[in-house]
Order: C-alpha cells, then structure tokens, then sequence
C-alpha cells in the first residue's frame, strides 16, 4: 500500500542549470520501493500548481548501516512543479506518495540486461542497476542526452560495474546522434542464444524506437511509460496507453497502476 | 456528534461522497480509504457498453483547477455489475452508480439493470457531462430533456434518483426544479465547466478532444453560488460539489445549502483526504456546539448589514 | 512588427486593454504606465448619474480568483466627461467608455452624450455586470434584450460599439451573434461569472452584496473556451479576455478568436504588468516569425490527432 | 511615484507564534517613504495567493552611513499570505510595491503627538515616532494589545524617548483592559490649551471609539484605516471607507488612495 509523508528535503544537489537531484527523507517508502515505481510529489500548498506530479525513484538513500532513510528523485526542469523541485531548499517539505505502480522485473544471469535511457530517462535506472548488479545480472547503460554536461552519474553506474554505451546529439561525449543506434548494432550483433531483457525510460520516439528494435530482434522489453498523471491511483484515467488487443485493435490502460512499466510489444505506438 | 444525512429514503453515514470520475469504481482506493467509512461512492460514469473513450492527452492542469476530457471510458454495467459491485458490497461501501445514455431508453434500461443489482444504493444521472457529445449533456441543458429523462428512470426504479446538473447553463436551479417536478430524489451539482487551453507553441488544444471540464477549487465559488440558488428553488436535497479541498470548503457547501457534498479533484491530490475531512468537520461542530451536521444544511446568514465595517 | 488591431472603423496600436473597472478611470495609472502606450483603456463602468456602490466588503479572494461586487461606484456620465476625459485625451489614451444602464434610454442617452464628446474611442455595453440588478444584466441574459439595446445605441452613434458579455448563460455565441445582428462593431467577453464565498465562521456571505463577480487565471479556460465558440459564430473582432496574465495567456485568446484582449485581475496583481505583455507578444512573435500580430487571430489548430502519444 | 522590486528578504524575526519583523532589501522604496505610507506585497509567485497585500511600512532600515537600504514590515500571522510572510527565510524574494498612500501629517511642537496603537496597529508608529521624535515633538504612544508578550518593541520607543501607555486584555502587562481607557482620561486631563494630535491604528472598534473620544475632546484624530485592498493604486475601489458629506449623508473613498491615513472625525463610523 503507498503511504504518504511529508517529506524533509535533506539535500538538492543541481547537476546543471535543469536538473538536480532532490534527496527526500522518506524512510518508509524508501523500504518499500522497488526498481521501476515512482511517487507523487507535491512541492508546495497552494492550490497552484494543484495537481501532484510522479517522479521515478532515482536511488535509496540508506544510513551506514544500510538501513533506508528516504530516495531520491532526478529532476528535470520543464515546467511549474518542476521549477519548484529545482529550487527546493533543505528544510522545506514536499508531499511524497508512493511507491506506486508496477515495477521492472529483474533478470538473473545468464541473461543480460539492457538499460536505454534518453535524457531524464535515467532517472529508474539507478536504483535498477543497483538491483541487477546485486545479483550478478551483466548490465549495459545505453544513454543518450543532448550534450556531454547532461549524462550524469556515470561514475556511479561505472561503480556497479555496469557498461556504458553513450551518445550525444552534439557528439560532445560518445557517439554523436541518437541511442537507439548503438541499441540497434549491439542487438544485432548479439547471438541470438543470448538471453537480453531490454529495459527502456525516456522520450516517447525513442521508446517507440526501442521497442520496435528490440521487437524486431525477438528481445522481449519493459517500457517505462511517461503520461500525464492526476493521481497516480487509477481513479482519474488520466494516464492512458493504448495496447494492443487481440481483435487487432487496442484498448486504454491505466499506465498508473498497470504501469508505468509495461511490455514493449503490447504497447499500441502509432 | 451526529453526522448522518438523508438523501430521500437513503440515509448517509455523513455527508462525504467521492465524486463520480474521480475514483475510479472505488475499489483503486480499497487499499488506501476504508469505503465503509465513506458517506458514499460515486462510481465512475457507466454506459450500458464499454467505452475506451477518448484519446490522451486527457487533462490538463490549470490555475487552482484542472480540465478532464477522459470520454466516459468504462466497462458498461454488466462487468460493473460483475466485477465490481462484490466487492464494493463485500467492503460495505454505499454505493451511488453514476450512469450515462443516449437515449432515454438507455438509462431507463441502466436503471433497470442497476435496481435488480445487490448493493446499489442510489443512482446518479449523469445529464451533464460536457466532453462527450452523447452523455446526455443534451438531456441537461434542456429544461424538457431534463424532466423527461428524471421521469422515465424514476418510473422504473425505487432507488433514489439523483440527476447530476450541469453548471454550463443560464438558470441551473430551473433545472433543479425540472428534476424535482419530475420526481428526482436529490440533485447532484455541479459537474464541470466546458473550459480548453490551448498550447501557444503549437497553437493546438492541449486536450486531445480540444474541449473538457474544469473542476477543482477554482471553480467553487461559482458552484457553491449555484448551490445557494437552488437551495432557495427546490426541497429536495442537493449534493453540493466543486473544489471542495478542505473541511471548511464541505462546511460552506452545507451552509449554502447542500445536504451532502461530494469531492473529486482534491482526492487526487490527497488521497487521504476522507479522515481529514471527517475531523475538520468534527472540530467545527465541536467549536460551534452542532449537534447533528444536518442542522448545518442551508443556514446561511444573509441579513444585509448596514454595517460598513468588517469588524468592530 | 505590426502590432495593431483593427476593432471595427478603429485601429489599436496594439492588442492589449485595460479591463473596466480593473484601471479606475485610467488617470489613477498615469504615473505608472504611459496611457497612450496601450492599445485602449476601457474605464470604469459608467451611468449617467453618480453612484455609490455597495457597502464593503466589495471583494474576496478566492483559489486563483477574486470575487468582486463594487456595485458601479462611479462619478457619473458627466463628471467624467468633465474630469477625468481632458485628462485621458491630453495622454492620448484610447479611450474605451463602458456604459451601463436600467434602461435602453438610459444607454442611448450616454452614448449620445459620449458620441458628442471629444476623446472617445468606442463604447462598451456593459450588459453583463452580475453584481447589480440594474446593471444591464437583465439585457444581457435575453437574446432579445441585448438585440434591443445594441440596435438602439447602433442608431445614435457612430463610435464604435462593443456589448460586452455574460458568461453566465447557456450559450454565449448566440448572444454574440444577437449583437452581431444588431449592428454591434465587436463584442467583449467575458464579464466575471456569478459567485460566493461564505465565512463558514460567521456562516455570512463575505461579500455584502452577498453574491460577487469571479474573475482572474481561475476562469481563463472557461472564457478562452467562449471566445473559441463565438469566433466561430460571429464575424465581428472579439475582445477577449478572463484571467491573462501573461502574454502567453493573451496569445491563447488570441489564437482561440480574439482581435484583442483585456486585463484586469492581473493589473491589480502586476500594475507594470504592460510593458512587460508587449514584449512577451513580441518575443513570441518573433520566435514564431509572426510579422503582424493579427495574422495570430483565430489560428487555432484543431485537425484531431490520432496519436495516442505526447511527444515523439 | 510607486516602484515595484524584487525585494531580497534580508531578515526573518520571529517576535512571537504569530508575529515577525521582515526586513526587506529595498533601498528606493525606504528613500521614498514616510510615516503611515504602505506596501503591497507578494510573497510568492503562483496564482495562489493571487492579490497582494498592504502592509504598513514599519521601520525604515539604514546602513552605517544612514542610507536607506530596505524597510521592515510588522506583520501578524492571520490567513495565507501573512502565513507566508511568517515563515519567509532570507534569501527568499518577495514583490514589493511602494510607497504607497497618504501618509500621516506631522506635528511640531509645543503640539503633543499622541499615537494609539491596537495589537498590530503598532506598525504605522515606530517610523512616525522617528520622524516626530527628530523634529523634538512630545511623543506618547497608548498601546494595547491581547497580553505582554504581544507588546513588541517598547525599548525602541523608550530609546526615541517615547512616553509609554500599555494596556493588555489580560492583565499582564500595563493597566487591564483597553487602551482606549486610558487615553480616554489623559484626554480629560489635558489642558484644552495645549495641542495634541492623535494618531492611531489597529483594529475598526478601537478606531471608531478613537475618533469618538477625540472628537468629543474637540482635538484632531488621524485614523489609519485598514481595508481589504485588491490594488493599492484607486483601480478598483474594493477599499473604499465612508466618509460623511455636507449634506448629512456619506460617499466612498478609496483609502488606498486618499488614505489610510483619514481624518477621523470625517470619516463616517456606523
Ligand atoms: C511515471 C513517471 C515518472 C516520471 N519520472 C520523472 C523523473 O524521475 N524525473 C523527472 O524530471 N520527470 C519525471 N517524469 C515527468 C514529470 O512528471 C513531468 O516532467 C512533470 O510532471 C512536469 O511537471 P511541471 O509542473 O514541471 O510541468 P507543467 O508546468 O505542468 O507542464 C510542463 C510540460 O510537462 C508536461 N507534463 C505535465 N505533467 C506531466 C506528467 N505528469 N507527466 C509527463 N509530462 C507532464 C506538460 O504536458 C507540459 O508539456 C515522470 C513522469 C511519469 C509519468
Ligand atoms: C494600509 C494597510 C496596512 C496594513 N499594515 C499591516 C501591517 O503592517 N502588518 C500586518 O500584519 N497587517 C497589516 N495590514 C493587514 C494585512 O494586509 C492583512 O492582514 C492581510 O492582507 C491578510 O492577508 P492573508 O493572506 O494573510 O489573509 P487572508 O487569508 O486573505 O484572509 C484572512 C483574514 O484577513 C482579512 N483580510 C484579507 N485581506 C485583507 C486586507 N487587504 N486588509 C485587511 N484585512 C484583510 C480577511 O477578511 C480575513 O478575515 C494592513 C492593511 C492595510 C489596509
Ligand atoms: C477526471 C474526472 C472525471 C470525471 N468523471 C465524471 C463522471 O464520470 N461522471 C460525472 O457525473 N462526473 C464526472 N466528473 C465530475 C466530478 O464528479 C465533479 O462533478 C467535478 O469534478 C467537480 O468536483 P471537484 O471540483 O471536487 O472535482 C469527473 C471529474 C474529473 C476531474
Ligand atoms: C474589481 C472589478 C471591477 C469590475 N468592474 C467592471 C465594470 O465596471 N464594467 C465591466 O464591464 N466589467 C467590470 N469588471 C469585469 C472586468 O472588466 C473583466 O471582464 C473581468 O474581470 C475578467 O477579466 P480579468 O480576469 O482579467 O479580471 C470588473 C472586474 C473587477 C475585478
Ligand atoms: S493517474 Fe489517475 S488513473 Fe492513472
Ligand atoms: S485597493 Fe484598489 S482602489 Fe483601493
């Protein structure tokens, strides 16, 4: 059951002049979360902005002991709640519900696990990568962004042992243009014996993209899907993705409780 | 403290009900509110047939408010009926099934099935919903469409028959007196208002079916006016709603003149809403020395002052 | 850039107007914003004789809104012609007069009078003022009642003139179309929508008047809605407006139908608030490579989509 | 003419639950003002709160070399906007509009000033003792608020010289009951021929009853009124204050404009 605190904001680290990375003091929900849910935020009283907004689990925060003590979030700033994300100070509270949704699966080895993250997209792979790596699972991060100033965190995933594979739009660090290239040679290179779970976050051409790829190539995928959200709870069918039904055409679910992970091939992309 | 209300032969546990549409067919929120401690459930507007309603992007937010256009997506009344009302009944939820037509016969038939269902306690006509041409929004901008719709269920049920009114209209307590006439138990009021943004950049509706329906606490000053209006028009009992975010807001409805308030959009943003209300609304009655909320219903104080100063 | 509009025989500098009843009589704002700078300013509604208003409280806040029922105090037709117009004129403001009325006479009356005097850019009827009952509202609910008394004031005067509209009825282009038939040059919308807010303390209205008029960012995508609608109905320039307050907002009214738009909650909040409009419509204009702002006048995109998704 | 700034908060006092001095950095606005003039203010920057809202300027703050550098607001926690002000942290930006409003007229000697303050009606009075105090005027200020610990700044009224008159509703400071008793008998007391002028501020009954026994004392009264106020600039007369006309009857000023500062015996007490 998700559970709703206010939460202290113990830090905000800002990784450029949009993103920062807002450490939350949210003990129980961060025991409970797993890879994949997200919460919804409120980062302030009013009614404006009025609606919460979801927000992936970037990591756990733990103590020394190893005990959880709240998560943190990968923010991008793109709009009003946003804002407020980016320029919340330590000390001040934020409404936090969570953990919500439907979280990836794991695999274990032999098979491997492809990460592809676009931009933001990052954001549930930390806390992913962290689980595989913890049982042995062979990680590889596909993560593209505009420009070399916006991959952040790559000594982290570096540091678990994953394997980065990086493109910039600019070409300012890694391949020059877009993710689902390097995606796209590696999956055809790989033998086909070779079991590949592809997990994918982030704008929604190139999640149509990768699951077209990874379809194309026979590897089953989990999308996390980004729509605008009123509750998070399945009461406002707000959050809608069509997927496919076995008449041929699709049908809404509710990416919210039946999601945000959902089956690539499922998926109706139009 | 007594908290319960009457709606017609219904007697409400207290005069809290989550709004049609704003959660889900109450069993989503099982895990997180004890329904039974719910004044009542409005269930998600239902067809007699599934909908997949309409394509996203289906809200928006605006300042203190937010559009919907979600298109009445639904499992129609025989998988509700199945798959739902167990349960519901089984965590003793009272249960208010918001039902939508095109015809008249549709909700006639609605009515039927839904009368013959265990553990139905009420039924909310929805005349008023403005993002689908065929949700009976005709039936709730006319005066004749309004009572002939109100009869015809009414014929054919002994539920509580509580049509859903529209505030997209010149004279809404002329509408509440076309229920009434018409046999019409409660009235529910107010569904949203047409409202659309538009996306400057692309100069494209930012709601896939360009228009939808504003609620949220932007809205609640028009409808706790349009609570007071019909209060002054019709006897029967009205179900007050629209922004209401805080025990104060579920106490101004009453005082205006509802018998029980209804709260949609605020439970998205408090899911844990239910308690907190129930406490703001305790407190109040202890301050004010309440006994029964009822007495609450409709006491607005409109002397006019000669007084030309706010305090003294 | 070409930033004028052109509302009837009269040309705007640009599309941006100071609301009535949101700018006094225009004078008061003199030493903070240059008059002639904005595209008009619409006075304070004005009757022939002077009035008090009603008693305060005249306004109460509201969730991204504010209510307000001031009841038209005002100096009367000839006062104002008298004091306060040398002034405007001398600043060369493009003055708007809004004018209001019990009866049709009285409205022929003051467009005669404001017809003769100098410095007068266009009349405003205001048949919509929801706070007092003899406030024109009784025209402005009746298809008829707004035919009659924009025909009337059609035939004295050659100024240009501009109805202005309730929201509060069912269908707000019908009543646009009445005053296009009726020979009006453009018509205004939205006047604020009927509303209340009660001290659930002292279970008293917290306006005097006991109702009030809504306006502010709260009810913008009720009136860009409205503004869509009429667009399609009538020919004539609408005046759009209803919570702008930003440029962004104003683009939306215009793209939505608007030739121009007002401000007036906004002006309260940010009374330097224009200048800093101008160069927002500029900076969108030329992102855009837009060279003249009225090639934005109902350019909205509504082919629907098919696309279930966002972005891509 | 007003100016309109982002105004730095410099300081956050917390005088009490329920009321604090907010410095704000505002160098112009402090320059422009005098004694009884106002601000509107605008804590945040959402649709909610929307309005602005007045608040008497309290004490003009100086740097080392006695230039104006910013103003200070009294304020009392009461709803939203105040609620905000309450916990404003420095750094925090808060739009600030002024100066606005008449101001209160000063008297020189040998005219007595006579200030009566009610709760956080007291803000008004520490720039008007000031300016009093500097031009050598006898200054007495009658101050009555709910208890002692709502009677704020008094060693800064000592310290100008300022004669103090304290009543609390309570009992526990000052004489018990309202200060309106006391001014009541020093009014009395005062020879006719000496001139005293009253100025007062704080809540509507307080001031009626002033006005009322300063009127009866045949002596001036200026009242600072206190409306709700949509714009602060005579825009939309939501702040208006009877005021009686030669004909026995009464119209509507607009105080933000021709007041706060009224003459109490003009205006129309009902
Ligand atoms: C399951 C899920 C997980 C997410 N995780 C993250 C994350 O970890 N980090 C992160 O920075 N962002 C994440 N997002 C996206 C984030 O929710 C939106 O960026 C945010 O809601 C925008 O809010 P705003 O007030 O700043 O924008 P607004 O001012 O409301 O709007 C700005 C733009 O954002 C779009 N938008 C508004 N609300 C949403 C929404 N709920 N979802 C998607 N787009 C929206 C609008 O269409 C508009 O184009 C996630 C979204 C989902 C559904
Ligand atoms: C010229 C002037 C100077 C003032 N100086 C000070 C000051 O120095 N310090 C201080 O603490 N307060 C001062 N006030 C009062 C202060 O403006 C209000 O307390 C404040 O506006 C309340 O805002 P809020 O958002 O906290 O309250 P809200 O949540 O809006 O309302 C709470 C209560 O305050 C009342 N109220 C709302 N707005 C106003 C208003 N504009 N004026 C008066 N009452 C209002 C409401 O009726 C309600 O009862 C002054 C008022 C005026 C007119
Ligand atoms: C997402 C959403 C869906 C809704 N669906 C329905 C519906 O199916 N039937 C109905 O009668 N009203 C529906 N409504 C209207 C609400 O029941 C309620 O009348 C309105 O939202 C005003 O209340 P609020 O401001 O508390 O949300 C819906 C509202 C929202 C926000
Ligand atoms: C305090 C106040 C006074 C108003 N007085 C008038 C008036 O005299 N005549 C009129 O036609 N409209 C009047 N209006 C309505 C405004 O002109 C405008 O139509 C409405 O406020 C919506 O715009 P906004 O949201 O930008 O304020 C008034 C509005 C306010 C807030
Ligand atoms: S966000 Fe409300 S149903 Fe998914
Ligand atoms: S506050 Fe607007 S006129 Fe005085």
């Amino acid at each position: 059951m998700p559970i709703d605190v206010v939460a202290d904001v113990m830090a905000n680290r800002r990784l450029s002049s949009d993103y920062n990375v807002l450490a939350l003091a949210a003990p129980a929900i961060a025991a409970a979360a797993s890879p994949g849910q997200f919460v919804m935020i409120r980062p302030g009283r009013s009614h404006d902005p009025l609606l919460r907004r979801p927000f992936s689990v970037f990591e756990v925060l733990r103590d020394q002991h190893g005990a959880p003590t709240g998560i943190s979030l990968l923010n991008k700033r793109v709009g009003v709640s946003t804002g407020l994300i980016y320029t919340a100070q330590a000390g001040e509270r934020v409404d936090c519900l969570g953990p919500l949704g439907r979280p990836f699966s794991l695999v274990d080895p032999p098979a491997q696990a492809w990460m592809v993250a676009g931009g933001v997209g990052l954001a549930p792979f930390a806390a992913l990568a962290e689980a595989l790596c913890g049982r042995g699972t062979t990680a590889v991060l596909f993560y593209g962004a505009r420009t070399a100033a916006e991959l952040f965190y790559l000594d982290v995933f570096r540091a678990l042992g994953v394997e980065l594979v990086l493109t910039t739009e600019d070409g300012s660090l890694g391949e020059h243009g877009r993710i689902v290239a390097p995606l796209e040679r590696r999956l055809s290179s790989q033998r086909t014996d070779r079991p590949v779970m592809v997990y994918a976050c982030g704008p929604e051409g190139m999640l149509a993209a990768t699951a077209r790829t990874a379809a194309r190539h026979g590897r089953a995928c989990q999308i996390s899907v980004e729509r605008i959200m009123g509750c998070g709870l399945g009461g406002c069918y707000s959050c809608v993705v069509p997927m496919r039904s076995d008449d041929g055409r699709f049908h809404y679910v509710r990416s919210c409780i039946e999601g945000p992970v959902l089956a690539g091939d499922q998926i109706q992309w139009d | 403290m007594d908290l319960t209300v009457h709606i017609g032969s219904l007697t409400l546990k207290n005069p809290l009900i989550a709004a049609s549409g704003c959660f889900g067919y109450g069993v989503e929120y099982a895990g997180i509110v004890d329904l039974a401690s719910l004044g009542g459930v409005a269930v998600k507007g239902l067809f007699l047939a599934e909908r997949e309603g309409h394509p996203p992007p289906r809200i928006v937010e605006t300042p203190a408010g937010m559009l919907n256009a979600i298109g009445l997506q639904g499992i129609g009344v025989h998988r509700f009926v199945d798959e739902k009302l167990p349960e519901l009944r089984a965590r003793r939820a009272t249960v208010i099934v918001n039902i939508c037509g095109t015809t008249i016969d549709e909700y006639v038939e609605l009515a039927r099935i839904l009368s013959d269902a265990e553990g139905v306690a009420a039924l909310e006509l929805n005349i008023s919903c403005p993002n689908i041409k065929e949700g009976g929004i005709t039936f709730g901008c006319s005066l004749t469409g309004t009572f002939d719709v109100v009869s015809a269920v009414r014929k054919v049920t002994r539920l509580p028959v509580i049509p859903k009114l529209t505030p997209n209209v010149t004279d809404v307590a002329s509408f509440a007196r076309a229920a009434e006439d018409a046999g019409a138990d409660a009235v529910s009021l107010v569904n949203t208002f047409l409202a659309m943004v538009i996306d400057v950049e692309t100069r494209r509706p930012k709601l896939s079916n360009i228009v939808g329906g504003l609620s949220g606490p932007a809205i609640r000053p028009i409808a706790v006016r349009m609570v007071y209006e019909c209060r002054q028009m019709v006897k029967i009992p009205i179900l007050g709603m629209g922004g209401i975010a805080e025990a104060r807001d579920a106490i101004e409805f009453m005082i205006a003149g509802a018998a029980a308030v209804q709260v949609g959009t605020a439970s998205f943003v408090d899911p844990f809403i239910w308690p907190k209300l129930i406490d703001g609304i305790s407190q109040y009655m202890q301050r004010h020395h309440i006994e029964r909320v009822s007495d609450l219903i409709g006491t607005i104080d409109t002397r006019t002052r000669d007084k030309q100063w706010i305090s003294s």
